[in-house]
């Protein structure tokens, strides 16, 4: 392993005051926890708080700014945060509107978050939870912990920002982030793993020629393992597969989101996306919304994922396109 | 029947059985999961241990309420709120008067299964958990038993946590959470608390 | 090599496809040419354009855009482009203010634009030129081609683009761009080298536990090399250099960025910025303007590099701070 | 002296030789440069070759500014400007009515001096065309003596250019662009141009 760290168990103690350093106009850290607080408060409006296991910069805290998130909790390397920790994140920013809590479809997730609603209901907070399930890699079923929550996740977030920020009241923006969320699909590639800096060794092992189709963020197995092929060959199997999921009419519109997943350089991403492009031309599909960058890394993962989100309504597309202060939207 | 001194000598060892095969448990985890679960366990009974030994207590609640606390706010991921769950409706149970290990341990499993919705037979720690009941049910809960309940998670395909992603790759190997559950009943045992 | 593209031969144009596509409402291409203007005009404020060659990105085409360069020349991946494509930029860039190019002090670079510049004249634009040379990991020498220009030229743009935008004419613009430059100064390591796809190999080999400090980015030696030291270590030997080189005083006002060189996820960069914050911070230096990401890139190579930025006039913080609409500022 | 056919001819041949050398030629520039030297040389004299081949040429002076443009607008890097501001000095000398080939060569070496800014014994293409210079002024250019002017580039230490970098570990290898101007002249000589 080589990393410009320090210690591997202080990794996300110091990553924090990294970036609290970079971004100190906008944010700051709540004493004593790894929660990330935005300075300037939308008083009356509801506080959307995100978080996760670390590992996924700039994903969660690098959204926390205005018009975005009221706060992030940063775990452990892949690893959730605890109940606590979210509880305090839940009571700091709560502006007496209430708070939604936006949550990635992982059993630790689930499980933390859900237990700091109950911590913070003795507080006489407002609590509700969207949960974020859009990889399309791993099929979903009742007999599993079904879909995982993936790339998506930073539209979503972007989505119950703005919303928040116009006004909804708590109940709204639940409702909303539930039509939203089934509205995001990805799914993804690798073309080898991230390295946790406590283990030291890549978290699975492609062969010099080999990548993966559909690993998580974590390095979940994904559903095929085959020799590289090209950018149009993957664009296509990814394209085929979202819209088999979407099952999509000619000028429906879609936002897109071509995602590095952290050790590969825009310059693939933007070949990706143009290949992409093409595909969804052929398709007649209408992309108002494009982004394109490193937003939901998986450490220094090699590899690519492709989210889609349907615009069903004028006004998603407006609250995606609101400007915000945040390090890294 | 639990005392507020066996009840610490019994979450003393389980502490020390973790740190001692801490290693062991995320490799279970390597296999099947994102191999932390001996780091997630070994950060939070560590933390568990210096409370349980920093305080004097008045009740077996509290005692593992303070148990529970600790292991919630330092392990995370999937086992920090599982076995959270499980030793603060183990402290609720331990509240009431008329109450016995059995009600204890079901009251446990109950907050488990309450948290995480897995059934048995879904190669989690639950299976460990409601084997272990029902022997103490009948009387007869040894070595034996926890560990061929550890073992008897290898043979199941995963339906709940992290190890699901994998589907049939996950057959053949034991869930880690059931090994650390074993763990946990065995110090109940050599703790001589039966 | 295992990278997301198709043909070697046509990363860049495919890439610069995939950079319009995502950045349509903002940014064009000249036909025919790997040219990238703004679709926003400034008429009658000086353009800046800058160029080089291709595997830096975000740089230089991901700056494009009001506030910051007008025109993007893209060359073959680490080639500098000809002077007809800068010729045509020039040509499109220019409002009737005048041009001014923003070089990087490569020998390669500086003849394709100085002849670009000459067939310009032929067309009766004003042009001038600035030069790049903020890397302090060579010695300068007047028997060398002198310093390198590397990650500071971010700064350069920016500056460059917000003083266009105030109304400097080509002259001031160009005076305030050798001031700027002489207060730039920038510092790398790498822990991997990159590799360029019609090479297929990487530009140089590091063993496991090496690093090399100093190198360029294109892959040019660096000053010395040692087996990967911790992120503070490093942090103080590139603060020590740049030390050196400016001779700081405490209470001096600087910007500072940290770059990463492509491969190296935001959360080492964040670690390395923290550490630098420590050291700059017992010399009391300050730093009211601070940035962190990967923007001058060397393809896939790993590793990091340190910019400060003496900020002699309040007014250049301001021209630093004013926002502007490009993809990747 | 130099006609339009035998012009064409030279630079055809010059073409040939770069396209049979382009990985020999991006070799040496990967010891000391940055491995692009036989890329950028091949992509250029090809496109030469194919504007040489389009059109019918009046003059020499217009073969050699077609020439000049191709080298110019396909090179890039620094031979590109280095190779196109020969040519175009070439041409603008081409032009004069009593013109010779030293005169033409001579314009040929002060356009890349001029450019940039090189000196003899800086370890570039300029070595090479100046030795070539004195030699046909003194009627003594042989194929040995653009192979001893290529191969006396080795033992310098670089002082313009990419390999400048470098410092002393320049020293030992030959400069790339001073081979491909050897081959630039050696092909004069095989036209039978002398
Ligand atoms: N829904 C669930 N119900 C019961 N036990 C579960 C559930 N999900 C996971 N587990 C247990 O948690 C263990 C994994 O814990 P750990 O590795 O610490 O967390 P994570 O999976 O978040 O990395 C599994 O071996 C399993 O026994
Ligand atoms: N300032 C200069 N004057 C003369 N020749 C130079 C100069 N700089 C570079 N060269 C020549 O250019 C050659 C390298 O060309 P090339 O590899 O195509 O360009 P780049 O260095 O931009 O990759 C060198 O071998 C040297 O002969
Ligand atoms: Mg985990
Ligand atoms: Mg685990
Ligand atoms: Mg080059
Ligand atoms: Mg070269």
């Amino acid at each position: 392993m080589k990393k410009i760290i320090n210690k591997p168990e202080d990794v996300v103690d110091e990553m924090l005051d990294g970036l609290v350093f970079t971004s100190a106009s906008l944010i700051r850290r709540l004493p004593g926890t790894n929660v990330i607080l935005r300075k300037q408060k939308s008083e009356g409006k509801v506080a959307v708080v995100s978080g996760g296991g670390s590992g996924h910069e700039p994903t969660h805290a690098g959204f926390v700014g205005s018009g975005m998130l009221a706060a992030a909790v940063c775990g452990p390397v892949f690893t959730s945060p605890t109940p606590d920790q979210i509880a305090a994140a839940i009571k700091e920013a709560n502006q007496g509107a209430g708070v939604l809590l936006v949550i990635k479809n992982y059993s630790g997730d689930i499980m933390n978050f859900e237990m700091a609603e109950d911590l913070a209901s003795m507080d006489h907070i407002e609590v509700k939870h969207i949960v974020v399930d859009d990889d399309i890699a791993v099929e979903d079923s009742t007999y599993t912990a079904g879909k995982r929550g993936v790339a998506g996740t930073i539209l979503v977030h972007k989505m119950m920002g703005a919303a928040a920020e116009a006004g909804l009241s708590l109940n709204e923006l639940k409702d909303l982030g539930d039509q939203v969320i089934s509205s995001i699909k990805t799914i993804g590639v690798a073309l080898s793993a991230g390295t946790v800096p406590e283990s030291g060794k890549p978290g699975f092992v492609l062969k010099d020629n080999e990548m993966e189709y559909g690993v998580g963020i974590h390095g979940e197995p994904g559903y095929r393992r085959e020799p590289i092929k090209s950018s149009k060959e993957i664009a296509k199997e990814l394209t085929d597969k979202l819209r088999d999921a979407f099952k999509w009419n000619a000028s429906d519109r879609y936002a897109i989101l071509v995602n590095g997943l952290g050790a590969t350089p825009l310059m693939e991403q933007y070949i990706f996306a143009n290949d992409v492009s093409e595909i969804l031309t052929k398709d007649k599909i209408e992309l108002p919304f494009r982004k394109v960058g490193s937003y939901m890394t998986s450490l220094d993962m090699a590899g690519i994922s492709l989210t889609l989100f349907h615009l069903k309504q004028d006004q998603w597309l407006d609250w995606l396109n609101v400007p915000v202060e945040t390090t890294a939207w | 029947m639990l005392t507020v001194e066996n009840t610490i000598k019994w979450l003393d060892l389980f502490a020390d059985k973790v740190a001692a095969e801490k290693d062991y448990l995320s490799e279970l985890d390597q296999a099947i999961g994102d191999g932390d679960h001996g780091a997630n366990m070994s950060r939070g009974t560590a933390a568990m241990k210096e409370a349980l030994g920093k305080q004097n207590f008045g009740t077996v609640q509290d005692v593992l309420k303070t148990a529970a606390m600790s292991l919630l706010s330092k392990i995370g991921g999937a086992s920090g709120p599982l076995y959270g769950s499980a030793l603060i409706g183990m402290a609720k149970e331990a509240g009431n008067a008329d109450t016995d290990l059995t009600s204890i341990v079901q009251a446990g499993a109950d907050g488990i299964q309450k948290r995480g919705k897995a059934e048995p037979g879904d190669k989690t720690m639950v299976d460990v958990w409601l084997t272990v009941l029902h022997a103490l049910k009948e009387g007869k809960l040894t070595d034996a038993v926890i560990d061929q309940a550890v073992q008897a998670t290898a043979p199941l395909k995963a339906k709940k946590g992290r190890a699901s992603y994998l589907g049939d790759r996950s057959v053949g190997h034991i869930d880690p959470g059931a090994m650390s559950s074993g763990y946990l009943f065995k110090c109940l045992i050599a703790g001589g608390i039966l």
